[in-house]
């Protein structure tokens, strides 16, 4: 098995590597979350839209 | 009462934009002095060793024109949108792409060829050699016309929206880099021993290019922002 | 011409934003015909005349001149008809002459400039020809826009509110002219809040809700 | 089951927002798992590159992101002028949500690149003509993005950028081809890519994550378009009726 | 109903500036890439030497900054004015001045701040070294505060004018230039091998300076511009 | 206080490019009065009430709140003044709480969210409070900028057009907070071109030719 301080360390590249697939997948996951969230606030806007329209 | 011909429509709208520029004075030097202004910037802003100024003379030129002309853009249509009579032009019977065409050469008469005629002025005061100053007025020559009809579609799509003068920008500076990377390349070419007709005549097809389509395109994207 | 001039308007929507303005809405307008567009603020007018226009594009339905749709025979439809918005459309920097030279130069002929002066006199204009318009009161400047319809032989006239900022006086010389217009066979479709009467001619009313 | 699809039913709207709502799971897990396998592939069974020691990694995930991003730009164009020539709401609406999903892409290769450039070549950026192309269409996507967010009417906004949209797609080939003779005029490319022979491992977990990375775009667009449907066409009767909105 | 003190007065303007501007989104946006654009688009006028490059760095920062900062200029008073909110400012009983400073520093803060975080990004495509850019941070975080109040005064001279944005750029550019000067030395200072603290200092003293008088100064232009 | 509320207006005159709009003015306006200025489009109706504001110097005469100069002593004046111009001054991009709660702010003091919603039912914008200015109505737009006038306790309010674009309902409503504030010991000065009463209350006129 490898060693996984090793791993990490990618052989003195690791903040490069690391940070790269570190804010690839952050921006993938804050993407996934505004998608989310977008929806979220439609729906809320819809939900006024119908309370108000059947006043 | 008589038609107009086609032509004698282009010759109206250029005749028109031109007049209504002299009236109001202002606007055709402003362009004028922020090319100068931003072009006399740069030793302030770089330091004032000449061989340095010199390399990068051309590029100067080039960007301050690109940004010069980007800033009299807004103002391409939105006199004529505020007081309706852009509406006006779109009911004529006429060939809107046509009085679009008159609206960008005007555009350039007032905002690219008093670059064209200062630039010489501004490139001695980086030193550049004469011949280079003979390229760097052919490219611009060539090249100033096509910034403008880039940015007609621009200006044509930001029409009356909020922030539109940096908006036009954002939309319109990438798509002139081609002209800005054969422009500057010509003058570069000739400094370094090399021969420029590649670059001019790359610019001359941009040109011819630019021209077929781009005041078609125009005419479209001000259709689209009219409704 | 096998067929007479007639504007006609088939089954028309329009939405504006989210809303729908107007749907279902058809009518036809002949030779010598004059209709009002009534409807509170808000409820379309201007929509509907900037959708005969063709400015807008109607969700559906569809308008034709002589029988032919505008959206797709726009050219000769633009060459007979004349519209003139809320918006003047006149340049402040030229004088009244010049800029009724220049709005009939973009609707494709030319005006001589006694043809000009004849036109602007008839609207009241004497003395003010050569003032540039900059200098001149609202109404006078909604008279050198109004006067547009009198160079030129368009057959339809469409006009959003003409008479904003007119004197008592202009707005009887404008029920002359719209009166002169339909007798030549012209058709005028308008707009406007106040009562607009022309002699021996029946308003036809189409109301918006 | 039928086999027969009716696609010009799905091409409206009100039938699509319940055919995305279920396609987003099919997408989404298969685009998780294939990132787990890739990355697997990627740091566990392939080797050390013999140049670049571990750095190359970066590949697996940079070459991809690059790629999207090129076709996601022209597939958005496509979208936006069947939009604009059609009149189909929902071209436009796929076009609106393409956009941030390619500009992320673009923000991706340009960020792995240059985590990769300081180790290779020792600085973070250099002006290549591949470099720079792919910041220019970082800019084409955002003036895409900022054109329609500052209009107002959703019909306008979608037709002026559909029109923005296929003049940049033209401009897209000119610009690249302009950008790689301008650097070539002044010197030869010193620094190029020391293409050693590709292991097979690395080939196998760069292509599964482009697949990963395809099928993630698709989950993510599907999404969001979802949400934009629901945006434009608030005001209907069907989006009034639908369950969510009670 | 309880009345609001001064400070309590400058942080409701600054917080109305941002909440709008955070309604609106792509105004933020549009500034910081037309920053970002003018920047790329040098080496691409200039070429691509990396020695060249990093001489000019400075320069071409403070260069694209300025006219970013200028371009958006307009926008600092326009809205206000034209949907009225302007004259209610005006009226009221609380100090114009301290409306107005609250307006500078919400655009600082949406035009200013982020040119400032991102500077260095781009000092580092022009392989500018790690000290260069931590001066130019600062010497930016200095002299973009000046540039927003210099600003204020040709934003609230030119309101409501016509062909106002190359206008404004016109009187505010020539007023600019002191802190280009210093700045852009500032970094230079550094480059080679000197201390940048006199180039900092004086860019402070002019911040200090600013701030005491511009706000004041564009309150009585706007005064001078709603007759 | 020893001096009670007093608008007092003397020998103005007022000019707008070369044109002398009116000369030698002069009124009073004391607690519980109202006055309607009149006259046509281009009299001088707004410039007058801008003139009152402050916003536009008089190249003769002067105008005195409880006897002093307004020009000079503007701080005491403001605060107990209300302006309503043409333009409605709210921003369409916040609701209409956050539109009131900015406009008091600016004025100078803070309404809170219970407050604000009150006021805004009086009138009228019930279930309307949360939604963006700009996907209300024309009319209802009015109505949020003129529920400023409600939030804060200004001792004179100078209106320019108040009634456009408000219905019937909106109208007899302005006409009933109107009658509120006289009665209160506040005073009024507006211009309209629709007929406005109040009950119990003579309207003064002031004509520009
Ligand atoms: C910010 C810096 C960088 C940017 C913007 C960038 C951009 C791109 C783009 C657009 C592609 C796709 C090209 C295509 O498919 O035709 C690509 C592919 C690739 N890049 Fe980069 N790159 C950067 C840095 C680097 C570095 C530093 C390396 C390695 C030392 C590298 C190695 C590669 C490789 C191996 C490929 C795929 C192979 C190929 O298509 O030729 N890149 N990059
Ligand atoms: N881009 C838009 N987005 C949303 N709503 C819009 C848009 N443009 C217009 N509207 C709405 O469409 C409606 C119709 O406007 P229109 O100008 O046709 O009214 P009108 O009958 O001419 O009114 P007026 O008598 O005031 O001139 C208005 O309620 C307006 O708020
Ligand atoms: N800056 C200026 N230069 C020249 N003339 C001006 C200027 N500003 C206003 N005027 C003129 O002053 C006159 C008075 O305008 P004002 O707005 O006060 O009229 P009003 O009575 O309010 O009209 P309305 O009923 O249309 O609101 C108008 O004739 C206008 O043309
Ligand atoms: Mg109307
Ligand atoms: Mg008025």
């Amino acid at each position: 098995m490898m060693n996984w301080s090793e791993f990490f360390a990618m052989n003195g590249y690791g903040f490069y590597v690391w940070g790269s697939y570190g804010v690839a997948f952050l921006v993938f996951i804050i993407e996934i979350f505004m998608v989310r969230n977008r929806r979220k606030l439609a729906l809320r806007q819809l939900r006024l839209l119908n309370e108000s329209g059947e006043a | 009462m008589n038609k107009l011909s086609l032509f004698g429509l282009l010759g109206l709208v250029i005749r028109r934009d031109l007049l209504l520029a002299m009236r109001r004075r202002a606007d055709v030097l402003t362009t004028l002095v922020f090319f100068v202004m931003v072009v006399s910037l740069f030793p302030l802003g770089v330091g004032p060793e000449p061989d340095m100024l010199r390399k990068m003379a051309a590029g100067v030129l080039w960007v301050a024109a690109l940004l010069a002309s980007m800033l009299s853009l807004p103002r391409m249509f939105s006199a004529d949108y505020l007081d309706g009579t852009l509406e006006q032009m779109m009911l004529a019977p006429q060939s809107l792409t046509m009085m679009v065409l008159g609206k960008i050469i005007a555009h350039w008469m007032l905002s690219g060829l008093p670059l064209v005629l200062i630039a010489p002025v501004l490139g001695l005061q980086f030193d550049m050699s004469v011949q280079a100053l003979w390229v760097l007025m052919l490219a611009l020559l060539l090249g100033t016309p096509v910034l403008s009809m880039i940015g007609a579609i621009g200006a044509a799509l930001t029409l009356g929206l909020r922030g539109g003068g940096v908006l036009v920008s954002l939309l319109v500076l990438p798509l002139c880099i081609p002209v800005l990377i054969f422009g500057a390349g010509a003058v570069e070419a000739v400094n370094s021993g090399m021969d420029a007709i590649s670059n001019l005549s790359l610019l001359g097809a941009f040109l011819l290019f630019a021209l077929v389509f781009t005041p078609f395109v125009a005419a479209q994207a001000l259709k689209i922002s009219m409704e | 011409m096998q067929q007479a001039f007639k504007l006609a308007v088939v089954d028309l929507a329009c939405e504006r934003g989210d809303l729908r303005l107007f749907s279902g809405l058809s009518f036809e307008l002949g030779a010598g015909e004059l209709m009002q567009v009534q409807g509170e603020n808000g409820s379309g007018k201007t929509t509907l005349l900037r959708t005969l226009c063709g400015f807008v594009q109607p969700v559906e339905g569809k308008v034709l001149w002589s029988g032919q749709d505008i959206a797709e025979w726009s050219d000769t439809y633009h060459e007979q008809m004349c519209y003139l918005g809320h918006l003047n459309a006149i340049k402040d920097e030229l004088s009244a002459i010049e800029n009724l030279q220049m709005s009939a130069g973009l609707a494709g002929f030319s005006v001589s400039e006694q043809d000009a002066i004849a036109v602007l006199r008839r609207m009241g204009l004497r003395r003010k020809e050569h003032l540039p318009v900059r200098v001149l009161s609202q109404g006078q400047r909604r008279r050198v826009a109004l006067s547009r319809l009198l160079v030129g032989d368009s057959k339809l006239w469409i006009l959003d509110e003409p008479l904003t900022a007119l004197d008592v006086g202009a707005v009887g010389l404008m029920q002359e002219l719209i009166g002169e217009h339909l007798s030549n066979g012209g058709m005028v479709i308008f707009t406007t809040h106040q009562p607009l009467q022309v002699a021996g001619v029946q308003t036809r009313q189409l109301a918006l809700s | 089951m039928r086999l027969a699809i009716n696609w010009f039913k799905y091409s409206a709207p009100t039938t699509f927002y319940g055919l995305a709502g279920k396609l987003i799971p099919f997408f989404a897990w298969p685009a998780a798992i294939l990132f787990a396998v890739g990355l697997y592939i990627g740091f566990f069974v392939a080797p050390t590159d013999a140049v670049q020691s571990e750095a190359y990694r970066i590949m697996f995930i940079h070459v991809p992101a690059s790629i999207l991003s090129m076709f996601i730009y022209l597939i958005m164009a496509g979208y936006a002028a069947l939009g604009l020539i059609f009149k189909t709401r929902l071209s436009s609406m796929m076009a609106s949500a393409l956009a941030p999903t390619g500009a992320l892409f673009a923000f991706i290769s340009l960020w792995t690149g240059a985590l990769w450039g300081k180790p290779m070549w020792g600085a973070w950026w250099v002006w290549d003509a591949r470099l720079t192309s792919e910041l220019i269409l970082l800019f084409l996507y955002l003036g895409f993005i900022a054109l329609q967010a500052s209009i107002e009417d959703p019909r306008r906004a979608d037709r002026a950028s559909a029109l923005l949209a296929i003049v940049g797609s033209v401009n897209v080939p000119i610009i690249y081809y302009s950008v790689q003779w301008w650097n070539t005029l002044h010197q030869g490319s010193s620094i190029k890519f020391s293409g050693t022979s590709m292991h097979v491992a690395m080939q196998q977990s760069m292509f599964t994550i482009l697949v990963a990375c395809w099928l993630y775009v698709i989950a993510v667009v599907l999404a969001r378009v979802r949400s934009i449907i629901l945006e434009r066409e608030s005001n209907t009767q069907w989006v009034k009726d639908l369950a969510e909105t009670k």
